[in-house]
């Protein structure tokens, strides 16, 4: 149907992540990668694998374990004119970094009347599935989509990965891009080529369908895409809406989406108390969108317990593909 | 390095410098009183040496990160008066915009990136500031002052070790004025002075007098050229006294009058004018001319930020800096004067002359 | 009605919250607070003035300002066997402390396999009003909310006040104690003499109305309050209900009241976006509480911005009185 | 202080633990390599002496807090094996029951507060467990163990600054074994070594070759005497090697062969056992038998963690300690084997045996 095609390339989500940044840095001098074994190591998940050979120590800058000095210094390397982009190991490990983070970096811009900005990107690896256990597996996005200042970031796959970091570098504000850590390797798609940045604030919808509208965030989109599958085996179609950014978010997709389908299945890895996909059912509940719902919306999250160590526990804790069948077809059965 | 006093120039601009921020927080004390501003203050009356003669020791294309008790770091650097003023009565003129006030007060176009309202939080910023001069093949320096009181917080530890290790220019000034609001330094630290603390980051650290502005001056040119010089940073302690209470609320329940009364007699101004006479720099005349200017220039301040207009209400707006916005453009602080010399300098960084950088097109 | 009547005390906010302490102090040897400026200052907002000269510096104890090294303190305390109030000077500062609170705190019992607990609690004076701009103003209990492991308590009223704290400082779990800076002062009011605690997780209701309910958390209440009796003027009859805990969370009581009038308005002063008013939306629009509704839910809440320093702006980044009274107003008339 | 190689008491003793975790790891390696363990896996072999040297200055009622590098210092304090292996293979029987895995081993009971995920995260906690010793009037210490690399965290900073001025008894033990994770000490701070740091808090810093068992243990002895003195903190670091990657993802790119090669000449088990042969202390064959008697251990406790039951999946029943849960009951951590004893030395602090504190009723 285009008259043009992109051309794309097979990437997993990790290469598509280091191929924006490998791309940013060619293009701008500006931008550099600061964090904890980024360089010879290539990253705990290696994300920045062979880039210290590329670009040299200056620019893959490895640093000592020092969370809160990794974000200040992005912050005041930002505010000088650099475009830095820094990595905590873990998502987990910015508990040190909160304050530079939330008091410094998205408080800047407004609280000094707009004289100068903060272009910042923190990447996050986050999440459950790898059997770190509690303190290394944490989904915490609902934290950042809840400090005004901050952008934040959540791709489900290669693709969007790539073009949305491209957009959260040349972005003026601090972005939190929270990257899936099970999706680095197991996550694998067509990438077009090029620097072509996806805008922040612009829904995917990755499939449709009739029958109700799942709206899932990171991990959860490719999981809600293969129960969709199932369920169209039994007859149900689903619509999928991957919001892509949490903040700004694309409301009006979601809300267009469910006013469609009349049912609605909120998916998060997140515990469920206070996540992100609270704040979509309180739009959805506050809005006209209300009265073209046939059947109550239903949550999906992680329990709200940390994550445990045993594996069948673990994956216990979040939600998987059965569940999200299982829900769907109670959803549209209930009406 | 030269005397201060000894200089018509240099006396006058010292005096000037630390007789403006003593006015300028004089009256926005009395303002206070009076009801005019919200909020709290935190006043650095009595160690208006200190922000002066680290910030002498500056070039105009250097930056700072200050504290919530700002205003003289703010003042040194050449912030304007009026602007200022206008920020403490929340007007649209004001440096933020009437959304920051007093803790959050910045000059980016003179290379201030900030008063700050946590405790320590300006340290990590300078570090990445001193990075990214560095990294732009500049000898710019970024200075962070910080209190006595800061150097417990571990972004204080993680900060000065990363400026060490990778040799950043960045200058520390500990403006140690013996209490961190209620907490004496002596009870903060098992060492004698925190300039000590520079050991465990293998930095020089030297204390001074910091009500005499020539040795905070003498200190931080050394410290500045050491940075310059790629050498890394120092850890400058200076040592003064606050002669009001914390913030607002302060009963200075935990030190005595007499104490506060034999700082007093420690005037770090007056100590600077008699030195001045001493040398027969300056006569009482031609001080008491520099000291009325400064009040003159405080009334204007006050005039100018008392007509400033009320802020914009578009809060929701001010959030997020518009795509448009490339951080280069806003944030390449207080260029050079001449727009060759930094590059001069420089060219040896990675990133050479950043405001070329993707050749987008700049203002001058 | 009641059989016997406890003596009562009018004691404000700040007052109550001393009053708790002092007690707790008491009655049981264990318990000690510590924090920056407690001492000989009283705490920046006096709760803890005098208690110095009565309990000593072993107790009321002073601390660096190193707020990372204060709730790690105390949470190595709490595992020895001691019962410590740690205070943050302003909530603001718990950024410093996130990993000691959020990753340590609340995971120890869960993820050491119940082998020990973490009696701990944080008070964080939390907030907008007093002038002190972005980085002393902010409202994140949602943060704390979405923290499994962490229970978080709201007190809006100097005798909820107490009684919490008593129940906080006796519960075995890491308790986030949450005092809104400005009902220090200007919240009075008739306070229980005695130590009784009032549990955790069970609403107040302190007023009933057919016309729609009010959920309001913290400073709120009162605004509520005062909004509720300026409607009733206007005949219109609010119900307001006070979570008093955020977690554990009294969903009964809310969803029954939501029932019974069919309209609701929520009501806080964080930040809307991913506030914790939307998990209470949330849980109305998962429940067949849904179908009560006759108008959708109403929220009002913070901007989502930074707290700005101009005293009328700061006052309009946050729901007043009247704008309750306008939202229940047109949440009425609506349907 | 005695030498441990000496005394056949000690050198067994020594020899056993040091051992056991030897053993326990390599057994752990290769289950994991067999696919049999889940997650991931920081092991200490190589670093045994260190656990090993510093856990035998301790009482049984001290107690330490441990890093993700755990199973040497959870050993040494007098965990039991079987518990530590259903833990690793996630059973019910674990210490953790399951929920923590190889980061979180805690053995309550014997005073180990715990692994940690999180680099620096157990200092802080040691400071505070100090401050309730100190505070109950007893003379039990807190020892800390971390690595090198984690006194570039804050955490360290704040922490070792609190206990030095509240003269808490903590001993803060830096296992330096060259690297955090990939990264050099020598690129972490511009001291020689990590003692060093020590200068910045005014307490004693000692260095230990920390594959001298013997070393290790007396300078531990020493500053586990001067915190029970009341006289503050030490830091001690024990420069050692890790022979093993960092973790399982670890394809060491950042080391060369040789580098590891010659720490494995340098083995702290086989250095002590010479020592012990020189001394005549045990013979060859009664080394071997304390060897065996490890390896039959472990060979139990996999065997033990094998036929654990799997956990609980109440998750959501395990997040809050309910109400009955009195922290002290459970938190009382290793009650000196002399009930009296603790009381005898204590007494002095605000909170004189705590235990008794509101009078509850306790299990003996
Ligand atoms: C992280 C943080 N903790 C605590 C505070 C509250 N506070 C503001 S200033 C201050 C004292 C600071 O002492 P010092 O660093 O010596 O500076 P001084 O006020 O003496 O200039 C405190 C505790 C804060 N603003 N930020
Ligand atoms: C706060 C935090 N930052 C980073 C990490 C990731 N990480 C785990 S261990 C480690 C290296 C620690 O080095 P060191 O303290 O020397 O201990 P070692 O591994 O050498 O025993 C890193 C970076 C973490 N777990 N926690
Ligand atoms: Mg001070
Ligand atoms: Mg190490």
């Amino acid at each position: 149907m285009t008259a043009t095609k992109t051309p794309v390339e097979t990437l997993t989500f990790a290469e598509a992540v280091r191929a924006a940044l490998t791309e940013a840095m060619e293009a701008d001098e500006r931008v550099f990668v600061l964090g904890e074994d980024i360089g010879v190591y290539g990253g705990a998940f290696g994300v920045t694998s062979g880039m210290l050979d590329r670009f040299g120590a200056e620019r893959i800058r490895d640093t000592p374990i020092a969370e809160e000095a990794i974000v200040g210094a992005a912050v005041g390397a930002a505010l000088c004119g650099m475009r830095p982009v820094a990595e905590m190991q873990f998502s987990d490990f910015t508990a040190h970094a909160m304050d530079q983070l939330v008091n410094q970096a998205a408080k800047v811009w407004f609280m000094l009347g707009g004289a100068v900005s903060v272009p910042l990107v923190v990447r996050l690896p986050f999440g459950s599935g790898t059997g770190a256990a509690a303190q290394h597996s944490q989904s915490q996005e609902a934290w950042y989509a809840h400090t005004p200042g901050l952008k934040v970031v959540m791709p489900s796959n290669p693709a969007d990965a790539k073009g949305l970091l491209h957009a959260a570098i040349r972005d003026p504000n601090p972005v939190v891009f929270m990257e899936h850590k099970l999706l680095y390797r197991t996550a694998s798609g067509p990438v077009p080529t090029g620097t072509d940045p996806i805008p922040l604030g612009v829904a995917a919808v990755p499939r449709e369908g009739g029958d109700l509208t799942v709206v899932a965030t990171g991990i959860m989109v490719s999981r809600a895409l293969t129960a969709a599958e199932e369920l169209a085996g039994a007859g149900i179609e689903a619509t999928v809406v991957d919001p892509r950014t949490l903040k700004p978010l694309d409301e009006a997709t979601i809300l267009e989406r469910v006013r469609a389908t009349g049912r609605v299945l909120l998916v998060q890895e997140a515990p469920r108390s206070g996540g992100f996909t609270a704040e979509i059912a309180a739009r959805i509940s506050e809005s006209d969108t209300l009265y073209y719902l046939e059947a109550p919306v239903r949550r999906l999250s992680g329990l709200d317990a940390p994550i445990p160590y045993n594996p069948d526990l673990e994956k216990a804790s979040v939600p998987q593909v059965p569940d999200i069948v299982r829900a769907a077809r109670e959803l549209v059965e209930a009406g | 390095m030269g005397s201060l006093a000894g200089s018509a120039d240099d006396a006058r601009r010292v005096l000037a410098t630390m007789w403006t921020i003593r006015r300028f927080e004089e009256a926005v004390d009395e303002m206070f009183a009076r009801g005019l501003l919200y909020g709290t203050m935190h006043l650095s009356i009595g160690q208006e040496a200190s922000a002066t003669g680290a910030c002498l020791a500056l070039r105009d294309d250097d930056v700072i990160t200050s504290t919530h008790r700002g205003h003289g770091h703010c003042i040194a650097k050449g912030a304007d008066l009026g602007r200022m003023m206008a920020e403490l009565l929340a007007r649209d003129s004001g440096y933020c915009r009437g959304r920051g006030g007093s803790m959050h007060i910045a000059d980016v176009s003179k290379g201030n990136l900030g008063a700050n309202g946590i405790v320590a939080g300006g340290i990590p910023i300078a570090v990445g500031a001193g990075l990214a001069l560095k990294m732009q093949g500049t000898d710019r320096v970024a200075l962070s002052f910080f209190g006595d009181g800061a150097t417990s917080e571990g972004a204080f530890h993680e900060s000065v070790n990363l400026a060490a290790i990778w040799d950043l220019p960045v200058v520390f000034v500990c403006e140690n004025n013996h209490y961190g609001m209620s907490m004496s330094v002596d009870e903060v630290s098992r060492l004698e002075r925190v300039a000590d603390r520079a050991a465990g980051y293998g930095i020089p650290g030297v204390t001074v007098d910091g009500n005499d502005v020539q040795a905070v001056h003498d200190a931080a040119t050394e410290a500045v050229a050491t940075a310059r010089a790629g050498r890394g940073p120092t850890l400058i302690e200076a040592i003064t006294y606050r002669w009001k209470g914390h913030s607002k609320s302060d009963q200075n329940l935990y030190r005595t009058r007499e104490e506060i009364e034999s700082w007093r007699q420690r005037d770090p101004i007056d100590r600077f004018e008699q030195a001045v006479l001493e040398a027969r720099t300056l006569d009482e005349d031609e001080i008491r001319q520099v000291r009325d200017q400064a009040r003159d220039a405080v009334r204007d301040a006050v005039r100018t930020g008392q007509s400033g207009p009320p802020p914009s209400t578009d809060l929701l707006g001010a959030v997020y800096a518009p795509s448009e916005v490339d951080a280069l453009t806003v944030a390449s602080v207080a260029p050079p004067e001449d727009p060759g010399a930094a590059t001069a300098a420089g060219g040896s960084g990675p990133v050479a002359a950043a405001a070329g950088a993707r050749g987008e097109a700049e203002a001058p």
